[in-house]
């Protein structure tokens, strides 16, 4: 069966128990401190080390009554894609799809090319950085000894790429992932696919009849990544989210790529030839 | 917890987050539900899911807002204006519950001929003297004592009830006396206009009209509507009346006592209910039973239980609490001729709640300090104060886990340490993982956590370094023969731990003292299966009646009992009383036992059992028939009909109007914050005259509507922190990474502020800096003549340590008290704003300077406010 | 009452708080892509790799024509070039001791696992050719002579001509919208830049060769052809690309690109050497001078050209509105 | 015999060769790692303990994974639980960091009067120190009588207890400072 994530954004209180779940349980570091001013968003974008993110999106106007006004929050993460960029881009084999169908990186696999970072549409995938020379406060809930140990994701000292592991040890013993069973007000949905899809267009139905403009993002949809095992219901436009409205797979200009270079080797080879010429003998 | 106790019975949530989602209507109000109490919310949210509609009312457009359906802006500090509207439009549009308020409530009650209110006396009522305020100590939380003597400046004697010769109480069913309460209700709230409502709070006509149909429609007999609220409406110069305004629309609209009604009180810590309830509050004693004290003459165990014993409703059976306590804490030594140690216990001379105590600290009454897993020198108010008066300590012992502001108070910014003299303790505390314990969560349930990993490093649990401390005292003071070291010597403290390995650790029993807690009959060391149990001739101890029954037998806690279910789940832990867990839940059923529908059925009489039944433990005395009439001139519970719900109550009524024993006045009245922008609307009195002032210079005030400070500025706390402990962790640090303040664009463009960068907070006592955030969501309102008024919000958790660091708003507050709970007012307050960051801090404050004895007032006692003079002001 | 009637505002006061009165395209206008973290160790893995590639199509040329001096630089600089690239590629992972996870799988759909297999077999053929080189030239026993065929030259050459173009197809592979833009410019105009660079390796390389002076001068007849093609490609791509060239073509980056790899490394060569192109002297050796010159041009054109390509391309991940709308 | 079966073995060792080569050869070759294959929770073998989060009043009730040798592994929340039915804030869901943390001070510590640093001490000399000091203060500022009336108190000393503080914390401090005679007794409850 596949599993997979249905956040929907309408029951979201952008309380971050995702992001803080997912860290506590994959033992992950912190980004560092920064102030951005960005609304309540101070994480701004997912990384190697933060696989959950909210986004706050405010639309409020000055409008003293506030009838108006919609502060909008979506807890982003990793799409595993039915046809993941990727995953097709990884030379080692280390980003597999695994029996849950969700999308893996084995950091004990992963050399840190750094190819599956331009590879994701959806900028999700990122290298990790060199966590044992981050200053000591980022990982001071971490225990060294485990990544030494390589029991963890962030391995040893990182260097490797990192994202959503759909926490697929959890899944392995039929826990739920940690951010969906944190998630105080069920706005992130763990389940079988095929399930949360119908559930999903349910709700969506509900919500437009109380005169929500609701969609689906990543659900049938015409993207060569095909439908998303992590969806999302959206009141917005995906690009208010920073999510791409037409997500393109990047391999799917391999042909051309590759055709362009042969016809320029064929001419290359062709003068070549002209002005080399064959031997006498 | 007074505006509940006195307008119910008890000092706690009439209902419990569960049956949230039971709602047709939530009106959240001082209360930033969804950031403070995330998975409490959830309950919110369901309910809205089920086709509720969600209300909330807030000076901010918060993450609660952005789910509710109805967000409605309010100036902060005006919610007394903002309900008391609501009450007038409900009374003047009868769309109250007829039924329920004349058999439930003290609605028909008559009150005496020489009471008169605010519309009599422009803003006071009748018994006005300004004098002392006396005790807090007025077994506020919904206690015992008859509030007769002169109180907050006020005298009681007219706050009374007319009582016919049985002693009962005058009524009149048809609501129709003119000095029957209902009627005197209409007089007082009938100022309170939807036009005067927009003058105050600046809440637009349109949307307060639309709070006021919302919740009427979703009241009666098969709809109910639940209020909820936090520290938005405790923490204010008037905080007990806020919540008084709330009960009264309860009441009104009938839903207390019902599913999806009541009043949740969402408390901001694991055990506030826990900590009033078995008390460490100055005032009280476990089981809200009053300290003694000289004020009320108490000297005698005889005097003290005259006093607070009450004649009907349940209270009248204090003395077996009293005395089974007596028996807990002394043993065998208290006896019936010693008055069971009575007058071991300490006489209260005043008021010794925490900020009289930080003056008295101050000026040098106060020489040894135990703050245990608390900051002060953050989470108090005029920080800086507090800071300085802990550089006058002899000693100070900080328990903590972690390095913190009140620890280091001697590091802080702009001090000297080779200046002060304090000898500091920093003793290791385990966390709640490392430990066993009961809290008490903000329904009243009482949830025991099991120890799971030994205490880090020499870290040990609280309860441990009590034990020790009490252990060698015990021994220290052995021999002696002075009197007043009896009680230490007498005190029962034999809590040896079960299990070999904690005893041989020196870890004390939690199971045991919450064996004592709950009582037990001292002939032959049987657990009392409930506080009914109790008896007033020693034979029973009982450390905190409320919570008897908790541990029926030495192996069944039932604190930790684990069976759930989706709603009342009697079997996962202990609500108190009885694991009741939904209060006046009688009122759930109409006056003849049958529920007021089937929709909203809860308990009801059931006549073959002949037993009151439902999905809860009634609240009433299980076989008692709605039929039963009272008796007349009877004592105790017989003095209640079988249709009296609220049974802690002297005539077993809800109290729309409390004869006594608050400060304030019997009936709530709007007054301006201490720190104001605009002169009172209502009233040519500006300010609660009873609230609690201390004039001095190391503590100096804004003023009201000072031209120096002419912006709202309201404190709160968010979702990702919570003081120390979540500063020094770095997954919650990086998500509010430094103190900030939210601003309205409008002000932003007036001062030059830009998104993301410093400024600076003044107030007369200091200033503080933090990072602008700049947003819609805070809406400039316009209130009283056009007058436009901007709010700023300030989250309050930062301080010098930890990850995530920022000055504390504490730093900006001036102390002053709510007159019934000595609360400060944190909630509401003005100030001043520029761009750009503040000096550092070199000198010493001005709380720092000595304040000359002429000043002082002794043992840090505060003052009442009086009178305000503002007609002559305004012109 | 009337709602009070509120003044307008600048835009930068709802800096930050995303306000509906100023319309943002997304999220704070942040970035959707993640940055990349090549550094200039890839640009030079390109740059060599392409030079490689070069030599080995080059050496194949030189077997077939029977050029010996050429065969013997052109098979020395692939061996020399198949043992740096490696190196400089395995410098740059996250996990330099894990390189070898490129050889667990081989991977049809990902060119850099493609690449890797390809640098591998190149590296052996090249050693083997090498290798017979050196023999014949007496540096190692006769034996080895018999371990070269014909054959093994020609799948150096073919495995040689894959390495100059994978790397383009490896770029516009991805999400990064310049580069997905450029997916027929990029591969063809790698190819081209990697035969200019290794003809001009190679021709700088014969220069102490007493006999080298012929194939100098083919070289630069084939470099020519190359930098020709490889101009009218970069012309194209820039009218083709429009906005999601600019990071390309225009600004700094834009001039750097025009001054050295259209100016040095194309232009100024084709000038150079403009007269024995046009004469049919096939004989007359080049001035040293003019072809060290002329190499050494056209080696830094093709280095900025891929340091270009891999700039400019940090900077198209910046713009978030390209990578919402990047073409098919 | 011998023969068959050394036979057998090279057929084997050639289709598992040519397994192994289809299995890593193709459009996407999909190859777990022997982690990826031993791959599971870190709690799969640990003891939950049921515990209740210290932060607001909500009373989330929360399990504590520990291992064998009595390490914290993991917290998370109770599903069985009325209230939070396994849910959790971020503080909640950061409930292990407060307990296992580099930054936490795990010794007694004391600062001298007029010190300027803190520095470790004995937990035995710290305790026999402040009982010194409690008793010293009480003795010093105890008052049987006020204006002909008994008070037996001392407010000479002042205690302000968290709201973390458990309930029967709460009693003993209470019980503990009653019978020495401290009025002065605080909580969390108020501010």
């Amino acid at each position: 069966m596949s599993t997979g994530f249905f956040t929907d954004t309408t029951l979201c209180i952008g309380c971050k128990a995702c992001e803080v779940a997912c860290k506590q349980w994959n033992e992950l570091p912190s980004d560092g401190f920064a102030f951005t001013g960005m609304s309540y968003d101070n994480t701004v974008h997912l990384s190697g080390t933060t696989w959950r993110h909210v986004a706050f999106v405010e639309n409020v106007q000055m409008d003293p009554q506030g009838l108006s006004d919609h502060w909008s929050m979506m807890s982003d993460v990793c799409k595993h894609c039915t046809h993941a960029g990727c995953l097709e881009a990884c030379p080692t084999g280390a980003i597999i799809r695994n029996e849950f169908d969700n999308v893996y990186i084995q950091p004990d696999v992963c050399n840190g090319c750094g190819y599956c970072v331009p590879s994701c549409p959806f900028g999700v995938v990122d290298m990790i950085g060199q966590v044992a020379s981050n200053a000591a406060y980022n990982v001071a809930t971490l225990n060294q000894e485990r990544r030494e140990r390589d029991e963890t994701a962030v391995q040893g000292r990182g260097g490797v790429a990192g994202k959503c592991t759909l926490c697929y040890d959890r899944q392995r013993d039929g826990f739920i992932p940690a951010c969906a069973k944190a998630c105080p007000t069920e706005s992130i949905q763990f389940g079988d696919v095929d399930e949360l899809k119908a559930r999903a267009h349910e709700r969506a139905q509900t919500l437009k009849e109380r005169g929500l403009d609701a969609s689906l993002y990543g659900v049938g949809w015409d993207s060569s990544v095909g439908d998303l095992n992590a969806f999302f219901l959206l009141t917005d436009r995906p690009e208010r989210y920073n999510l791409p409205p037409e997500p393109v797979l990047p391999s799917t200009r391999q042909p051309a790529g590759y055709g362009a270079a042969a016809a320029a080797a064929l001419v290359m080879f062709a003068c070549g030839l002209a002005i080399f010429g064959r031997s006498p003998s | 917890m007074p505006g509940l106790g006195t307008s119910f019975g008890r000092g706690g949530s009439t209902t419990f987050l569960q049956d949230l989602q039971n709602a047709d209507c939530i009106l959240i109000e001082g209360s930033n539900f969804a950031e403070a109490h995330p998975v409490g919310f959830r309950f919110v949210v369901k309910a809205k899911e089920r086709g509720a509609t969600i209300i909330h009312v807030d000076p901010r457009f918060t993450r609660t807002s952005a789910l509710a359906d109805h967000y409605v802006p309010i100036r902060s500090g005006t919610d007394i204006a903002f309900l008391g509207g609501i009450i007038n439009w409900v009374l003047t549009n009868n769309r109250y519950f007829r039924e329920y308020v004349v058999a439930y409530t003290n609605a028909s009650s008559i009150v005496v001929d020489t009471f008169k209110g605010t519309e009599d006396l422009d803003g006071l009522f009748s018994g006005f003297h300004g004098g002392d305020t006396g005790l807090t100590a007025m077994s506020h939380y919904g206690g015992a004592a008859q509030g007769r003597d002169s109180i907050g400046g006020y005298d009681t004697e007219t706050w009374q009830f007319e009582h016919d010769d049985g002693g009962a109480v005058k009524r009149d069913d048809t609501l129709q006396h003119p000095r029957c309460v209902f009627q005197i209700l209409r007089r007082h709230f009938s100022r309170y206009t939807p036009e005067m409502v927009e003058r105050v709070c600046g809440t637009p006509q349109n949307l307060f009209l639309l709070v006021c149909e919302t919740l009427a429609k979703n009241s009666g007999r098969d709809r109910t509507t639940a209020f909820a609220y936090a520290v938005g409406w405790t923490q204010h110069t008037v905080g007990v009346q806020y919540i008084r305004t709330a009960a009264i629309l309860q009441m009104l609209l009938g839903n207390v006592g019902r599913p999806g009604g009541g009043v949740m009180a969402l408390r901001g810590h694991a055990n506030i209910q826990g900590a009033t309830d078995i008390a460490t509050l100055y005032d009280l004693l476990p089981g809200y039973l009053p300290m003694p004290s000289i004020e009320r003459n108490e000297q005698t165990l005889a005097d003290y239980l005259k006093i607070n014993t009450k004649r009907t409703g349940w209270w009248s059976n204090l003395p077996k609490y009293v005395i089974s306590q007596l028996k807990a804490f002394y043993g065998d030594a208290a006896t019936k001729e010693n008055d069971y140690c009575f007058d071991y216990l300490p006489q209260l001379t005043g008021d010794h709640s925490t900020i009289p105590t930080t003056f008295a600290m101050k000026d040098g009454v106060v020489k040894g300090y135990f703050v245990i897993g608390q900051n002060p020198v953050t989470s108090g108010q005029n920080t800086g104060l507090i800071a300085a008066s802990m550089d006058r300590l002899q000693w100070f012992v900080n328990i903590d886990s972690y390095e913190n502001e009140s620890s280091s108070f001697w590091k802080r910014e702009g001090a000297d340490p080779t200046k002060i003299g304090t000898e500091c303790f920093f003793l290791p505390a385990a966390t709640v993982l490392e430990k066993d314990g009961t809290m008490t969560n903000t329904n009243r349930l009482l949830q025991f956590h099991d120890k799971a990993v030994e205490p880090a490093g020499e870290s040990k649990s609280d309860l441990w370094y009590l034990y020790e401390l009490g252990k060698r005292l015990k021994k220290l003071y052995a021999g002696s023969t002075q009197p007043k070291d009896r009680p230490i010597l007498d005190m029962t403290w034999d809590y040896e731990h079960e299990n070999e390995r904690e005893r041989k650790r020196g870890e004390p029993s939690a199971s045991r003292v919450m064996q004592e807690i709950n009582g037990y009959v001292v002939a032959t060391g049987e657990q009392l299966k409930d506080f009914t149990e109790c008896r007033d001739d020693g034979s029973t101890a009982c450390g905190g009646w409320i919570y008897s029954g908790v541990y029926p037998d030495k192996n069944t806690n039932r604190a930790r009992s684990r069976k759930g279910d989706a709603w009342t789940a009697l079997e996962w832990g202990f609500a108190w009383p009885s694991n009741r867990r939904m209060l006046y839940n009688r009122a759930s059923a109409d006056p003849d036992g049958k529920p007021w529908s089937e929709r909203k059925k809860y308990v009801w009489w059931d006549e073959q059992a002949g037993e009151w039944t439902g999905v809860d433990v009634p609240d009433f005395a299980k076989t008692k028939a709605p039929n039963t009439p009272a008796t007349a001139g009877a004592s105790g519970m017989d003095a209640h009909s079988g249709a009296d719900p609220f049974i802690m109550q002297l005539d077993g009524r809800a109290q729309m109007f409390v004869a006594g024993p608050l400060k304030d006045g019997p009936l709530p009245a709007h007054y301006e914050p201490l720190a104001s922008v605009i002169h009172n609307q209502l009233y040519s009195q500006q300010h609660n005259p009873s609230l609690k002032e201390f004039r001095r210079r190391d503590n100096p005030y804004n003023g009201s509507v000072n031209a120096e400070y002419p912006y709202v500025l309201t404190t709160y706390r968010i979702t990702e922190l919570s003081g120390i402990f979540t500063r020094y962790i770095p997954w919650l640090a990086e998500l509010q990474p430094e103190a900030f303040c939210e601003i309205d664009p409008e002000l932003a463009v007036q001062k030059g502020i830009r998104n993301g960068e410093y400024v600076t907070l003044t107030t007369a006592v200091g200033e503080i800096e933090a990072r602008a955030l700049v947003s819609g969501r805070m809406k400039p309102l316009r209130i009283a003549d056009g007058k436009r008024v901007h709010q700023i919000g300030l989250p309050y958790l930062y301080g010098n340590f930890g990850f995530t660091k920022g000055d504390t708003s504490g730093d900006l507050i001036s102390l002053s008290m709510d007159p019934n709970v000595s609360i400060h007012e944190a909630k509401t307050f003005t100030c001043d704003i520029r761009a750009g960051r503040r000096d550092r801090r070199t000198g010493p404050l001005l709380q720092d300077s000595p304040v000359p004895a002429d000043e002082q007032i002794p043992d840090g006692q505060p003052q009442t406010h009086g009178i305000d003079q503002l007609k002559t002001e305004r012109t | 009452m009337s709602e009070p009637v509120l003044p307008a505002l600048p835009d930068e006061a709802y800096a930050g708080a995303g306000n509906g009165k100023v319309p943002q395209l997304n999220y704070f206008n942040r970035p959707l892509l993640r940055k990349l973290h090549w550094d200039e160790r890839v640009i030079t893995y390109l740059f060599l790799g392409g030079a490689m590639g070069g030599s080995g199509v080059l050496a194949a040329l030189a077997q077939r024509s029977g050029n010996e001096p050429l065969t013997r630089t052109s098979r020395y600089l692939s061996l020399a070039l198949a043992v740096a690239c490696p190196a400089v590629l395995v410098s740059h992972l996250g996990r330099p001791e894990r390189f070898h996870h490129m050889l667990r799988i081989a991977k049809l759909k990902s060119p850099m696992s493609m690449g890797a297999w390809a640098l591998v077999g190149f590296g052996a053929l090249a050693a083997l050719n090498a290798g017979g080189q050196l023999s014949r030239d007496g540096v190692l026993p006769a034996w080895i002579r018999r371990l070269e065929a014909p054959f093994g030259v020609r799948l150096q050459g073919m495995l040689g001509a894959f390495t100059t173009g994978y790397t383009g197809v490896l770029l516009s592979a991805t999400a990064v919208p310049l580069w997905a833009r450029g997916k027929y410019h990029i591969p063809a105009a790698s190819v081209c830049s990697a035969i200019a660079s290794a003809c001009a390796l190679n021709s700088l390389a014969l220069t102490r060769d007493r006999n080298g002076g012929e194939a100098q001068i083919k070289l630069e007849r084939l470099e020519a052809c190359a930098s020709v093609l490889e101009l009218g490609l970069l012309l194209h791509f820039r009218s083709h690309a429009g906005a999601t060239g600019k990071p390309m073509f225009e600004g700094a980056r834009g001039e750097r690109l025009r001054t050295w790899t259209i100016g040095a490394g194309i232009l100024a060569p084709l000038a150079l050497n403009a007269i024995s192109l046009l004469t049919r002297n096939h004989k007359k050796r080049p001035f040293v001078l003019r072809a060290l010159l002329g190499g050494a041009l056209t080696l830094a054109g093709g280095y900025i050209f891929r340091e270009t390509l891999i700039e400019a391309g940090k900077a198209s991940c910046e713009d978030p509105e390209q990578a919402f709308y990047q073409s098919k | 015999m011998k023969k068959a079966r050394t036979t057998i073995d090279v057929t084997n060792l050639l289709t598992r060769a040519g397994e192994e080569i289809a299995a890593r050869v193709g459009p996407s070759p999909n190859v777990p790692s022997a982690r990826t294959q031993s791959l599971g929770p870190r709690v799969r073998h640990a003891k939950p303990v049921t515990s209740v989060c210290p932060y607001c009043a909500v009373g989330c009730s929360t399990l504590a994974y520990v291992s064998d040798d009595g390490t914290l592994l993991d917290v998370e929340g109770n599903p069985d639980s009325p209230i939070n039915a396994g849910h959790l804030c971020p503080k909640g869901s950061a409930i292990f960091g407060l307990t296992v943390n580099q930054m936490r001070w795990t010794t007694v510590k004391y600062r001298a009067p007029y010190g300027t640093t803190w520095e470790d001490r004995p937990l035995e000399w710290a305790l026999e120190r402040i009982a010194h000091l409690v008793k010293e203060t009480r003795d010093k500022t105890f008052v049987q009588e006020k204006d002909g009336k008994r008070v037996n108190h001392t407010l000479g000393i002042a205690s302000l207890g968290g709201a973390t503080f458990s309930i029967e914390e709460n009693y003993l401090l209470g019980k503990l400072m009653h019978s020495l005679g401290v009025v002065s007794i605080e909580n969390q409850a108020r501010i």
